[in-house]
């Protein structure tokens, strides 16, 4: 089979970009997001873009990236606060918004790669959110009708990948990536350790890699914290015994 | 007189019992894991794909890939699990978590919610907040009972855009505790803070309210 | 808190079983099922049940052995074939079924444990299954509505689990089981091994321990094998060297 | 002559291309998968959970863990992954397999396929044929052209239940291979088994077929 293997994130982007299109990105915050591709479509230029990511990045990292290159005309996201450029370009018109609650927008993804058109949720009944929305009596209670996602391109980002494009993701930075793979018309996945074929377990793969058109292992991975918070460490036994 | 904010997450951390799975919103219910009794089993679930939330990490071992929903960095404990944030929404939608805690602008006699987007202001997002409400068994609000311009926030009606509707079921301010009845309507104040009085809540409140203290 | 951990399988459905009531068990075919617990359900003589399984066990083993006891009312499934019993108890009217398309019995089960009460599908379009139910178009298809489901208990069987109910499957044994253990009011896991707090890789838990009410390791398990199929080994090397 | 069920199982294997993933059905279908031309890749999926199915185990070597969706004891390559019945079939459903090979009762010339009931025989279920004629992007059914009464089995429309309406795109039998248009109905004749004549087929076949051999 043609190899799925890119050997960096250009290539792995290759044919696949084109103005107008719908991306979807992995990540919750900065963590989990495929840095190495965001930074590719930056490089590659592509305008027009509808982004579908729960958040928008920082300024100057993750899809701030994009935003900074003028890139994005629309973001479909729950949460967008981490980033003072979007407010500007939200509030003078050049960006344009549409807000889902969360685990709608995570239902809307897995639904859009499940083959379901449409589901109903009580999320947001009785908000803006459900303007406009059929809604629905179903034992008693009311509930909004909501519908698949699909994208053109899903970039994602795991921790480990193998050739079939079989992938793990590592702790919280899972997320949204394993929904996204799997409602992309086209899924390119980076990946911090590209390893070989049988190393992975497969009653632990999280994306089976029928999903995965291409992967790239990450050139570099900068893997930014928006907010370290720690604890003091506790006072060390100084006598350095055991107890 | 009056709650602390350290206060109010005590008072919070009452309607916790053991074995309990909980998700605790940014600000004040983030303190509210500081008040879980010694003994009593708690579980926090983070929204973006964790159960069983430890505490911050020590200097120099935060973790890039281990974050909560305030995307504080934290830890693992050895109960803990990692899910997709399709899966973490399927268990707070599918009413899995019996309790969720979480900051509020104003809340309704009906039980109506109010907290995520201000009308002129720059909108930040609902996050997980409209499926938290809409999914958990309970829903407590935590939250200053007035506006720094001391305008109410326990009101008839909302007057903000909702994030729920009928959705509270208990609501802690620094002055007191209220029950909300979110299928009929109806606000009964069941404590007060130490030092505040009956009318000093009345004086502060629009909506009616019961007194069962 | 109190421990999840019951010392044996009727330990574990103990208050939890009534007549008329609903159970979905997990596993395909004899793969992956619960057979402590339903040997313990067996025991305890409940009746009028209706069982949401994929298939009906074979005679004499799995759900094979309720209707032995003529404990089931209803099944609900989406293939009965390997079990002539069923075919006596249907064909003679004591026995009620409702066939459900694979792929939608799964996904039914995973709304009813996701609180998703109804979604729209292309399987069963222009079918019997289809019958009586809510047709739609959604970008020029045809869809049916299908309708969550829940059950008043669900048993599952899974490889490993630990005292917060964690679970992890193996193999195809996995199935209906993740589905079944978010769907129940009550969900009961019997393990072939209970292990330590903090053996189980967080990052490969199939099944996180909140669904998790009870969890009992299995005093025996049979695991017959419906249809063993097998190839010649290929002629070994007599000699003995190393090729 | 006309073609054996081992022909049939070549025919089919024609359809695959390097690269795909696959599902085949029972009988006929299961058949296909030693027909794959070496060096081609083709990952086979198996509804109960699996994607990557191997060859029968080794005598000896039976998992009762690993079973495809025949129930039969398989064996996992190195590429393989599990998955749940939920997760399999979004999979199905969302149009990510390449193709599905599975049998059939009859074939109608609207792209209709029946391969799971006959009224008033006891009927074991459709398990997963519904969901794969439905998701999977292309389907191809392999059957007899007749039944053992020699009745048709290739029709101007099906008298059992079906399976899918409008779900067939190429039809292999022991007479020959059809083109199905499944969107505005009507089939071809594209290939005649080896000592088979049109006039052969057009006697054993209800269904009208333009002949393009």
């Amino acid at each position: 089979m043609a190899s799925k293997i890119r050997n960096d994130a250009a290539g792995a982007l290759e044919g696949l970009l084109f103005d107008g299109m719908t991306i979807m990105s992995g990540g919750f915050g900065l963590c989990g997001i495929p840095e190495n591709l965001i930074g590719a479509i930056r490089a590659a230029g592509t305008r027009r873009l509808t982004v579908i990511s729960n958040n928008c990045g920082i300024d100057g990292f993750g899809l701030g990236l994009l935003l900074e290159g003028g890139q994005i005309d629309k973001m479909v996201s729950s949460y967008v606060g981490e980033n003072k450029l979007f407010e500007q370009l939200y509030l003078s018109g050049d960006l344009a918004l549409e807000f889902t609650p969360q685990g709608t927008l995570a239902e809307r993804i897995r639904a859009g790669g499940a083959g379901i058109p449409a589901f109903f949720t009580k999320t947001g009944v009785g908000t803006l959110v459900a303007e406009g929305k059929e809604l629905r009596e179903f034992e008693g209670g009311t509930y909004v009708m909501e519908r698949g996602l699909t994208a053109d391109l899903a970039i994602v980002k795991a921790w480990k990948g193998d050739a079939e494009g079989n992938l793990v993701y590592r702790k919280t930075a899972r997320n949204f990536n394993p929904m996204m793979a799997t409602a992309g018309k086209a899924t390119v996945a980076e990946v911090e350790f590209l390893v070989p074929i049988g190393e992975l377990d497969p009653d632990a793969i999280h994306t089976p890699g029928i999903f995965i058109d291409r992967i790239v292992q990450g050139a570099h991975f900068e893997k930014r914290i928006e907010r370290v918070t720690t604890q003091p460490r506790p006072a060390e036994n100084v006598s350095g015994e055991t107890v | 007189m009056a709650w602390t904010r350290d206060d109010m997450a005590a008072r919070a951390a009452k309607e916790l019992k053991d074995g309990f799975y909980v998700n605790l919103g940014i600000g004040i219910p983030t303190l509210v894991a500081n008040h879980i009794p010694a003994g009593m089993s708690v579980t926090l679930q983070s929204e973006n794909g964790m159960l069983g939330m430890g505490p911050f990490p020590f200097e120099g071992e935060a973790d890039a890939d281990l974050i909560n929903a305030g995307k504080q960095t934290i830890t693992e404990l050895p109960t803990s699990s990692y899910f997709s944030s399709s899966d973490s929404f399927a268990m707070i939608r599918g009413g899995h978590i019996a309790l969720s805690i979480l900051g509020g602008m104003q809340v309704a006699e009906n039980g109506d919610l109010a907290n995520w987007m201000v009308p002129g202001k720059m909108v930040k997002g609902m996050g997980g907040a409209m499926d938290l409400v809409a999914g958990v068994g309970r829903v407590v609000v935590v939250m200053d009972h007035n506006e720094k311009t001391g305008a109410p926030k326990l009101l008839n009606r909302c007057t903000l855009p909702l994030t729920g509707a009928g959705v509270v079921d208990l609501l802690i301010t620094d002055l007191g505790v209220f029950e909300i009845d979110r299928k009929k309507g109806g606000v009964k104040l069941i404590e007060l803070a130490s030092g505040v009085t009956v009318e000093d809540v009345r004086a502060k409140t629009e909506a009616d309210f019961e007194v069962r203290v």
